[in-house]
């Protein structure tokens, strides 16, 4: 497809673990991004959404990490064969990203300015002057006032939400086509969190980058993404536009997301429906589902066969063995708001 | 700013105080008198000599004098080498000890960050394992073992380097070596540790995001940050060098300030261990206090002056 | 998905929901803090052998002495300054000959085989050996455990009461530390009169800073973790908070500094005994032994080499487990 | 680069040149004649200075500044005529000079102005009991080359005495315009001896040079002398192998590897060891005990096998070859060994003098300080004693130098190890040391007999007669069997072959280099 | 609801921290309101605003600087005897957010939860207390075989219900939850909840729970206080606050959280807040919001807002809706 800058296939990803076991951190992770737009990955903690995203980067640990198959596409080339300098080369200018927690995300002893101005200099040979004054006007786009003062100061001297500004106007630098941002607005407060979403959001407006968003805030995801990947456990299980997933989830654990939060809007006496049990562990992952020891509508073959993707509509695709033709008929709830009790009938 | 120093400067001069107090009235506790050979001193002539010194009046009043003395920079007589002031002594004595100390300090220094990094760069391999054996042993063996061991090996079997005496640079060599192996050690052990820390750090992540070279990465974010905690070593190193000076001087005939603490207290010369003492613990502070400034310094999170912006 | 698709049958389609609860199932056995803490301990190959050493040296110190007939003091000026001579180990040294290549025992008409050689006074030096290794290992226990008592106390009372209790203790602590400490060792020993007491008071008397110091750390620490706020909200007395709660989370970084300030003792112990300032012979401890052997390490080289080895490897050992055991202790390395 | 080419320079010239490389344990404590009281100074202040007499190759005393002493028939009244000789800042060597030094003595308070009485100089005692003034001390300039000494009473060892460096000459008009500073540093002394201290890095080196104002200096061979501190006996002899020093003492645990080396010799020394008892302890008060512990352990196995660097068994007070008989027989041979028994017999002292104390056993203490290898040698007594006389038990306290001595003077100890060195070569260094009070008794000894003898030896003016009573002195001390000889000590030396005439003296100066030569290969 | 009897009256509260040199921090200011039996107040602000502090001090894990706070009609900060205070400390409890650092590392979950009732029913026996805990395990969802375990083995909404369960076992009336949610995952969230909304039902207590996630607030509470730097501004009924907001920091507060249905989130119009909350050791004079307040006026800068009842249970302190 023309339009398409990034595209992952079939990624899988290992961690060695201390007793020389195996964490199965991305277990074929599969989906691609468009010029311009803006995908959300979500997914509960541990899923592997941050591990996809190093994995893009090449920033995984070298000692105990392995990628042990897949491609990245990136433009038509396979990032996974570069070599380290030619992936230097890559990040910061092409691709960035941005790191969850902005009080570490900065080096705490290089002033604001040198932070900003390290990866210029390497991706776009400024004069000094010039530079000085590129990483100006980036600390003003992002919105942080006198910016010619503050280039001078350290990270500590920042709140949080001006960290993460630096933190952003570092990642878009370079005018990068790609920005990954795992989870950038999690360790912040609602009101700079919509501050800087709303940054970004109009960031994406001026410059038309591509931005991979990772959360496990459905709310952020809604405001922000046209396409959602969901993840559990390693894999992604759904993917399809916004209104797919909130409308029209077909995977039992996005449904079980979609129900287990409170909505704002919504009447108090409404019933918050939880998943029960915990995340499996990805060093002994069951055979089969990895969701179904959770799943509502678990059914025998979940426990010894793992899904296969099925196509539900062009964008929407599902990993679930209740979409095979042979699967009893179970009737979908219409929406994330629809009635609990019939749901509950359903799966008695 | 200036109160903070005024402040720190006044914390320095009561620890000073009381430790120059607290030693005063240890060495009166000490057995034996400071002169020598009273084999061969009458009772009488001994008299006449602790008169002489003013050693025949009660404590108080010498306490009263010594500090009134210290005061004016005078840190009186010595008792062994008659007639000697401890302020010359002093100031013959510092300058081996504080140039072998200070190239032990910066060879331990440089050898042990070298040591650290590799060994944290390469994490679990054998340079890492190799890295991590020598600074155990340079920890675990004692520093006159390895004086020991140096001297009759590289100096004597070898023939090297001089195996002791203070003639010239080349007989600073070894004993700065001798005493720089616990430092080597200490430090590779310090930023092995701090630097597997800073690798696990968010921000090493974000530089590498932005596509710089490793080498700047390792230099400018990873080892920098990693060394700023040494200065915190600088203190315990200090102690240990200073402990290790009292051997390896001893071993190395070099005529430094341990030497000189070994052999006065030996012999009670009273006026000289307590000029020791002073000067140990004055350098002991000093170098606390300088670390404290340092780290205000290289650090930019902690700021004396307690500003903060927003 | 890359099973073949005929395998699946229809009859597998049907809901087959896990009983409640499944999911809540903890595997394994209950695992307690220190038995997680010791599987950690056995796998780290270097600390595991540092305990082993550890047990090994202070069993030797305790019966090593008894495995020959001779007793560390007596004396026999006709058996003096043997070399070492072990049946068996010839090829490695032990084989009676000294610099000069001739072998003592021989010359000398003796039957005898001393292990680790003789003293000038024909003590045996495999006996003296394991005895210093027992007085070393004796004082540096003996003075860890003083600075753990003191500093344990010192440092939960600044730190437990906090306030102006805090603010007195942490300054009489900073003037101690800006006591080069080996200086006011030194002194304490020339007052006192000599022996092993005097030593190990010598330790204490600055040793405890340390301890005190890391105690006061981690219970300021502590004291912001939200269980100990549960546990006063539930109206635990002070006691049982000190008991139940801080002690035995304190308890790790406590070994870990003890296991740190043995070795510091044993060397500090075997610093004193070289610069002249040692116990009362005819006991040895380790540093005795080495100042003995430094001096005569030309011709009889052995007097020096076996409490060398010994001391250092006691100091590796203990160096080596406290590495291990900050790994396996240190919460930070737990989930 | 500059030092670096200098110490390349002392190897080179230590094998064929007249330098001379030598070790010392400490520093020089003081070149102040009027302070020095300790073996370095005393040996630095001979080879720079020079007295009235000086210590010969033989030990003899020989004249020196002065060419000529006349002696009054009375013997009260010595009068020295000086030679032509001047100091080092050119200034001659006066009378003047000798009056104010001495005088300077007592002003200073040094250690040594005891030694003015040993000389029987005139008034000395009354100056240092404080019942005279200085001035009146017995010694006048009468001109400037005639210096005129009174005597209380004949000093028939005044000679052998005024080699002491404590009689030295000092220069008035420097030694005022020093000040504070005087003999400070290598300036701030000047010298009147064979050679001049050329540099002084305190703690470090000292060096000689050749005076070549010395008024014997054509007989004076050797150009330069190094001396460098070094404390370590381990690191002495690693000097020696490399070729940095020519002669250094080893300590006992190399004698063995050396014996054969052509360098070795053992020399014996004049200081001597012994068991001091407390005379007032119950037990070590008994003359019995005292003898039974004296008898008990192989004396000759402990210099041998413990000490190892040529000390010798002492079974007396004087040691041997330190002093003979007017007719030229040793001290030692003449009075023989005493208390040398054998266990069986120190058995039945020590049952006779249980007995008469009416204990069966006695626990004492041996205080002890770790020099010179006393420790070794306590821990080889405790077994010995303990061995060989089960009913005592010893425990050996170890205690520094200093206390040492204080534990001495007030008498807290039971046993200790002490040793003696002698200020001057005549056997009265050593029995004089035993009379009632003594400064040097410290063990509470007194014997009126022995004090009457001393006190008669004193005033014998008759060599033979005097020599008799003072080996009647060292009969009687040893039939109170009042302390219990331990060992002469004797030094293992390893010296070039090539060095000759480095003359080692048994009291005063260590060595004096005026007669040494470096021989070619 | 005004019949509803009163549980809590929080009057005038303070709470200062003296953070050395000299500097005092007003981390809870001059708070006041009530609880009532039964009911859940929700109490929420950005972090930072001095909610824990509010919380312990009302537990009196903190001494206040100044105020009251009456409980069942009782002052808790006046002096008591030993027996008082215990007893009183059995009627309150708290769970707290970090769900690992609450349960003590070295001690099972049997003597976790038997903590509490050994320290008040001292002549309890084992067995007793094991079958109490065993019955308090089964009432969070977890059982018998998780006793003898120790907290880090069980995941962090487990260790959650855990905490609860501590706080549960000296069977009190009130319970502060203290951001019990926020560190757990989404879906884990909803586990939490519901256990505590069943819990209230079954035992008749109540909450003060405390988040800075208005929509779970919401969701949980009757009430809403909204706290900002160390003064609550707002407090009203949970739909009421929702459809009436009238403090301008509440205003921005709702529409400042993301709603997860995207046909919403794209037709909505944000009040986004500049800046951020000022450092609580030097705040704005006047109103503490004004700084960032859009509708911030020139008396705002003098003048502290009153607290005052606007309609029937429904508080502001803010110059807009002055009488
Ligand atoms: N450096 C690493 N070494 C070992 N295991 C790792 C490492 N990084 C991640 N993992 C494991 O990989 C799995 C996926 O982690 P990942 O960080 O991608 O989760 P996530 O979806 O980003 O979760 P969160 O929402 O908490 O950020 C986890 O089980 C984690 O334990
Ligand atoms: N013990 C203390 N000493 C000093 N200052 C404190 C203390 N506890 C809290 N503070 C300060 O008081 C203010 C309020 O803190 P508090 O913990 O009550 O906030 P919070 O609303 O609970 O925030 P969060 O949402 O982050 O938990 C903060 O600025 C905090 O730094
Ligand atoms: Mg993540
Ligand atoms: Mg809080």
């Amino acid at each position: 497809m023309e339009d398409t800058i990034l595209k992952i296939d079939n990624l899988h990803v290992s961690f060695k673990t201390h007793n020389d076991g195996e964490t199965k951190a991305v277990r074929g992770v599969s989906f691609e991004l468009k010029k311009g737009e803006t995908l959300a990955i979500v997914g509960e903690s541990g899923s592997g959404k941050s591990v996809t995203a190093k994995s893009l980067m090449r920033l995984l640990p070298k000692q105990n990490s392995m990628i042990k198959d897949g491609q990245v596409f990136y433009e038509g080339k396979d990032l996974l064969k570069y070599s380290i300098k030619e992936m230097q080369k890559i990040r910061g200018s092409e691709i960035s990203m941005v790191f969850q927690d902005p009080m570490t995300s900065l080096n705490p002893t290089m002033t604001i300015g040198k932070q900003i101005m390290e990866g210029l200099r390497k991706h776009q040979a400024f004069r000094k002057k010039e530079l000085f004054k590129k990483a100006a006007d980036l600390l003003e786009l992002v919105g942080i006032p006198s910016p010619m003062e503050r280039m001078k100061d350290y990270p500590h001297q920042f709140s949080g939400g001006m960290r993460q500004r630096v933190v952003i106007a570092m990642a878009l630098a370079c005018n990068p086509k790609v920005l990954l941002a795992d989870e950038p607005t999690t360790a912040l407060d609602v009101t700079i969190q919509a501050q800087i979403l709303d940054l970004m959001k109009d960031l994406q407006k001026k410059t038309g980058t591509a931005i991979i968003i990772i959360t496990h805030d459905l709310g952020v995801v809604a405001s922000m993404a046209q396409r959602v990947a969901v993840m559990y456990a390693g894999e992604i299980i759904e993917t399809g536009t916004v209104d797919e997933i909130f409308y029209e989830p077909k995977h039992p654990y996005t449904c079980g997301l979609l129900l287990s939060m409170p909505k704002l809007h919504a009447a108090r006496s409404t019933k918050l429906i939880p998943i029960p049990g915990i995340p499996p562990d990805l060093g002994q992952l069951p055979e089969g589902c990895p969701f179904a020891a959770r799943c509502p509508y678990v059914m025998k073959v979940c426990h010894s066969f793992s899904p296969s993707k099925t196509e539900v509509s062009e964008t929407h695709s599902v990993s679930c063995w209740l979409e095979d033709e042979r699967a009893p008929q179970v009737e979908w709830i219409d929406g994330a708001g629809g009635s609990i009790d019939e749901r509950k009938r359903k799966v008695d | 700013m200036k109160g903070y120093f005024a402040k720190r400067l006044g914390y320095m001069l009561i620890t000073l105080f009381v430790i120059v107090s607290i030693t005063f009235f240890l060495m009166q506790l000490l057995p034996g008198t400071p002169f020598t050979d009273p084999e061969k001193l009458s009772e009488q002539q001994l008299e006449l000599m602790n008169e002489k010194y003013g050693l025949n009046q009660p404590v108080a009043i010498q306490y009263v004098n010594y500090v009134r003395s210290l005061v004016t920079g005078d840190l009186g007589i010595s008792y062994q080498y008659e007639g000697r002031s401890v302020n010359e002594i002093l100031s013959e004595r510092i300058g081996p000890s504080a140039l072998i100390g200070f190239q032990a300090l910066v060879f331990g220094a440089l050898a042990g960050l070298a040591l650290g990094i590799i060994s944290a760069l390469h994490h679990n391999s054998f340079l890492d394992y190799g890295s991590v054996t020598i600074a155990v042993l340079g920890m675990s063996i004692p520093s006159f073992v390895f004086a020991a061991l140096m001297q009759y090996f590289i100096g004597v079997k070898l023939g090297w380097l001089p195996a002791a005496l203070w003639q010239g640079y080349e007989y600073t060599i070894m004993p700065s070596l001798a005493l720089s192996v616990t430092v080597i050690a200490t430090v590779a052990r310090f930023i092995r540790t701090e630097m597997l820390e800073v690798l696990g750090q968010d921000y090493i992540l974000t530089a590498r995001a932005k596509g710089i070279s490793e080498k700047a990465v390792v230099f400018r974010h990873i080892v920098r940050n990693a060394i700023i905690p040494v200065v915190t070593m600088l203190g315990p190193l200090a102690v240990a060098i200073m402990t290790g000076t009292l051997v390896i001087e001893k071993i190395f005939s070099v005529p430094g300030l341990g030497e000189q603490f070994t052999k006065s207290v030996l012999v009670n010369d009273y006026s000289v261990i307590m000029g020791v003492t002073l000067m140990y613990s004055a350098l002991f502070i000093g170098v606390v206090f300088i670390v404290d400034i340092l780290y205000g310094v290289i650090d930019p999170r902690i700021s004396i002056k307690g500003e903060h912006k927003l | 998905m890359s099973l073949p698709k005929q395998e699946i049958t229809k009859d597998l389609f049907v809901h087959a929901p896990l009983e409640s609860g499944k999911s809540e199932e903890l595997p394994g056995t209950p695992v307690t803090f220190w038995s997680e803490a010791w599987r950690r301990l056995k796998k780290n190959r270097g600390a595991f052998l540092g305990l082993i050493t550890i047990i090994l040296f202070s069993v030797m110190a305790l019966i090593g002495p008894f495995l020959t007939e001779n007793s560390y003091m007596d004396q026999d000026l006709a058996l003096s300054n043997l070399p070492p001579k072990a049946a068996g180990l010839e090829w490695l040294g032990f084989d009676g000959s000294d610099v000069n290549g001739i072998d003592q025992y021989a010359a000398r008409g003796i039957n005898e085989s001393f292990w680790f050689g003789t003293d000038e006074f024909g003590r045996d030096l495999w006996t003296r050996v394991w005895k210093a290794t027992q007085i070393s290992l004796f004082i540096a226990i003996i003075a860890a455990l003083l600075d753990l008592i003191i500093g344990v106390v010192y440092g939960g009372i600044s730190a437990f009461y906090g306030g102006r209790v805090d603010n007195v203790m942490q300054r009489i602590i900073e003037v101690l530390i800006g006591i080069p400490n080996l200086i006011v060792i030194i002194l304490f020993i020339l007052i006192l009169e000599p022996g092993i007491t005097s030593i190990i008071l010598a330790m204490v008397i600055t040793g405890w800073v340390g301890m005190a110091r890391v105690v006061r750390g981690q219970i300021l620490q502590l004291k912001g973790q939200e269980y100990i706020l549960a546990a006063r909200t539930l109206g635990t007395s002070n006691s049982k908070l000190i008991w139940r709660h801080l002690v035995p989370n304190v308890m790790g970084s406590i070994i870990i500094t003890l296991m740190f300030t043995i070795p510091t003792a044993i060397f500090f112990e075997a610093f004193l005994s070289f610069i002249g300032l040692g116990l009362q012979p005819p006991l040895a401890s380790l540093g005795v032994l080495i100042e003995d052997g430094y001096k005569s390490m030309r011709f009889f080289s052995y007097k020096l080499i076996f409490p060398a080895i010994v001391i250092s490897v006691i100091m590796i050992s203990f160096n080596l487990l406290g590495d291990g055991l900050r790994d396996a202790l240190d919460p930070k390395m737990r989930k | 680069k500059e030092t670096d080419s200098n110490s390349n320079k002392n190897k080179e010239t230590s094998e064929g040149k007249q330098v001379l490389n030598m070790v010392e344990a400490s520093e020089i404590p003081t070149m102040d004649s009027a302070h020095a009281h300790d073996n370095v100074s005393f040996t630095v202040l001979s080879n720079v200075n020079e007295g009235l007499y000086r210590l010969g190759k033989e030990h003899k005393p020989e004249l020196a500044m002065a060419s000529d002493d006349q002696i009054s028939e009375d013997g009260l009244v010595h009068t020295f005529t000086l030679r032509d000789a001047n100091w080092s800042n050119g200034e001659p060597v006066t009378a003047a000079d000798f009056v104010y030094a001495w005088q300077r003595v007592f002003k200073e308070t040094g250690h040594y102005a005891s030694m003015f009485e040993t000389a029987s100089i005139l008034n000395a005692t009354e100056i240092l009991e404080g019942k005279k003034p200085v001035e009146e001390l017995g010694v006048k300039a009468l001109d400037e080359k005639t210096l005129e000494v009174t005597l209380a009473k004949p000093a028939p060892l005044l000679g052998q005495l005024l080699t002491f460096p404590t009689f030295l000459p000092q220069n008035q008009k420097f030694v005022e315009s020093q000040g504070k500073k005087y003999a400070l540093e290598a300036s701030n002394v000047i010298y009147n001896g064979p050679f001049m201290l050329s540099e002084w890095k305190h703690d470090t080196s000292w060096k000689y040079k050749k005076n070549p104002d010395y008024w014997d200096a054509d007989n004076v061979t050797l150009a330069e002398i190094n001396v460098f501190v070094v404390k370590e006996a381990a690191t002495q002899l690693n000097l020696y192998e490399t070729k940095e020093v020519d002669s250094i003492n080893l300590s006992s645990a190399s004698v063995d590897q050396y014996q054969d080396n052509k360098d070795f010799m053992s020399i014996a020394d004049s200081e001597i060891f012994f068991l001091r008892f407390n005379h007032n302890h119950k037990a070590l008060g008994n003359e019995n005990i005292r003898r039974a512990i004296d008898m008990s352990w192989d004396k000759k196995a402990h210099v041998e096998t413990i000490l190892n660097n040529g000390s010798l068994p002492l079974y007396g007070l004087v040691p041997k070859d330190f002093s003979s008989s007017p007719d030229g027989k040793g001290f030692r041979e003449l009075n023989g060994d005493f208390n040398h028994g054998t266990i069986k017999e120190a058995q039945k002292y020590l049952a006779k003098g249980l007995e008469e104390i009416g204990q069966d056993s006695v626990k004492v203490t041996l205080t002890v300080s770790a020099v010179e290898g006393n420790d070794k040698t306590a821990e080889y007594l405790k077994s010995q004693i303990e061995k060989n006389l089960p009913e005592l038990s010893v425990d050996i306290k170890l205690v520094p130098v200093e206390q040492r001595y204080e534990l001495e003077s007030a008498k807290e100890y039971d046993m200790v190890i002490s040793a003696w060195g002698p200020d001057y070569i005549d056997p009265m260094t050593y029995i004089g040391m035993w009379v009632t009070d003594g400064s040097a008794n410290r063990m509470d000894y007194s014997n009126t007999d022995y004090d009457a003898l001393v006190e008669k030896i004193n005033n014998e003016n008759d060599p033979a007669k005097r020599y008799q009573m003072m080996l009647d002195a060292e009969k009687m001390l040893f039939e109170d069997a009042a302390i219990a000889p331990l060992y002469q000590r004797g030094l293992a030396v390893l010296q070039r072959s090539n060095i000759k005439g480095l003359v080692r003296h048994p009291s005063g100066p260590d060595f004096s280099f005026k007669w040494t030569r470096i021989e070619g290969k | 609801m005004s019949e509803k009897e009163k549980l809590i009256e929080v009057k005038n509260l303070k709470k200062y921290f003296n953070v050395g040199k000299g500097k005092i921090l007003k981390a809870v200011d001059d708070v006041s309101f009530d609880i009532y039996k039964g009911e859940t107040l929700g109490l929420v602000g950005e972090s930072g605003c001095g909610k824990s502090t509010a919380g312990r001090t009302i537990i009196q894990l903190y001494n206040a600087t100044s105020g009251q706070v009456i409980y069942d009609g009782e002052d808790t900060q006046v002096k008591k005897s030993a027996v008082d205070k215990k007893s009183m400390k059995k009627k309150m409890q708290m769970i707290y957010q970090d769900p690992y650092s609450s349960l003590n590392p070295r001690m099972t979950v049997l003597e976790i939860i038997a903590e509490g009732i050994g320290n008040h029913e001292v002549q309890l026996k084992s067995k007793e207390k094991e079958a109490r805990v065993y019955d308090l395990l089964e009432s969070v969802g977890l059982n018998k075989k998780h006793a003898n375990r120790y907290p880090h083995e069980f995941s962090g909404g487990q260790c959650q219900r855990i905490g609860i369960a501590r706080a549960l076992a000296v069977a009190p009336e009130f319970i502060i939850a203290d951001e019990p949610i926020a560190a757990l995952d989404v879906s884990i969230q909803a586990q939490i909840v519901n256990l505590l909304q069943e819990l209230q039902q079954k035992k008749g207590l109540t909450y003060l729970f405390i988040a800075h996630d208005l929509s779970m607030v919401k969701h949980i509470s009757d009430r809403i206080a909204v706290m900002y730097l160390g003064g609550v501004v707002e407090l009203a009924g949970s739909e009421d606050l929702y459809d009436n907001p009238l403090h301008p920091y509440t205003q921005a507060l709702l529409s400042a959280i993301p709603i997860p249905d995207p046909k919403i989130e794209r037709t909505r119009e944000r009040i986004i807040l500049k800046g951020d909350v000022p450092n609580p050791m030097d705040p704005p004079s006047g109103c503490r919001f004004r700084t960032r307040c859009p509708k911030a006026m020139q008396i705002c800068t003098e003048i502290v807002p009153e607290w005052q009842e606007v309609s029937s249970n429904h508080f502001v302190a803010c110059h807009l809706y002055k009488q």
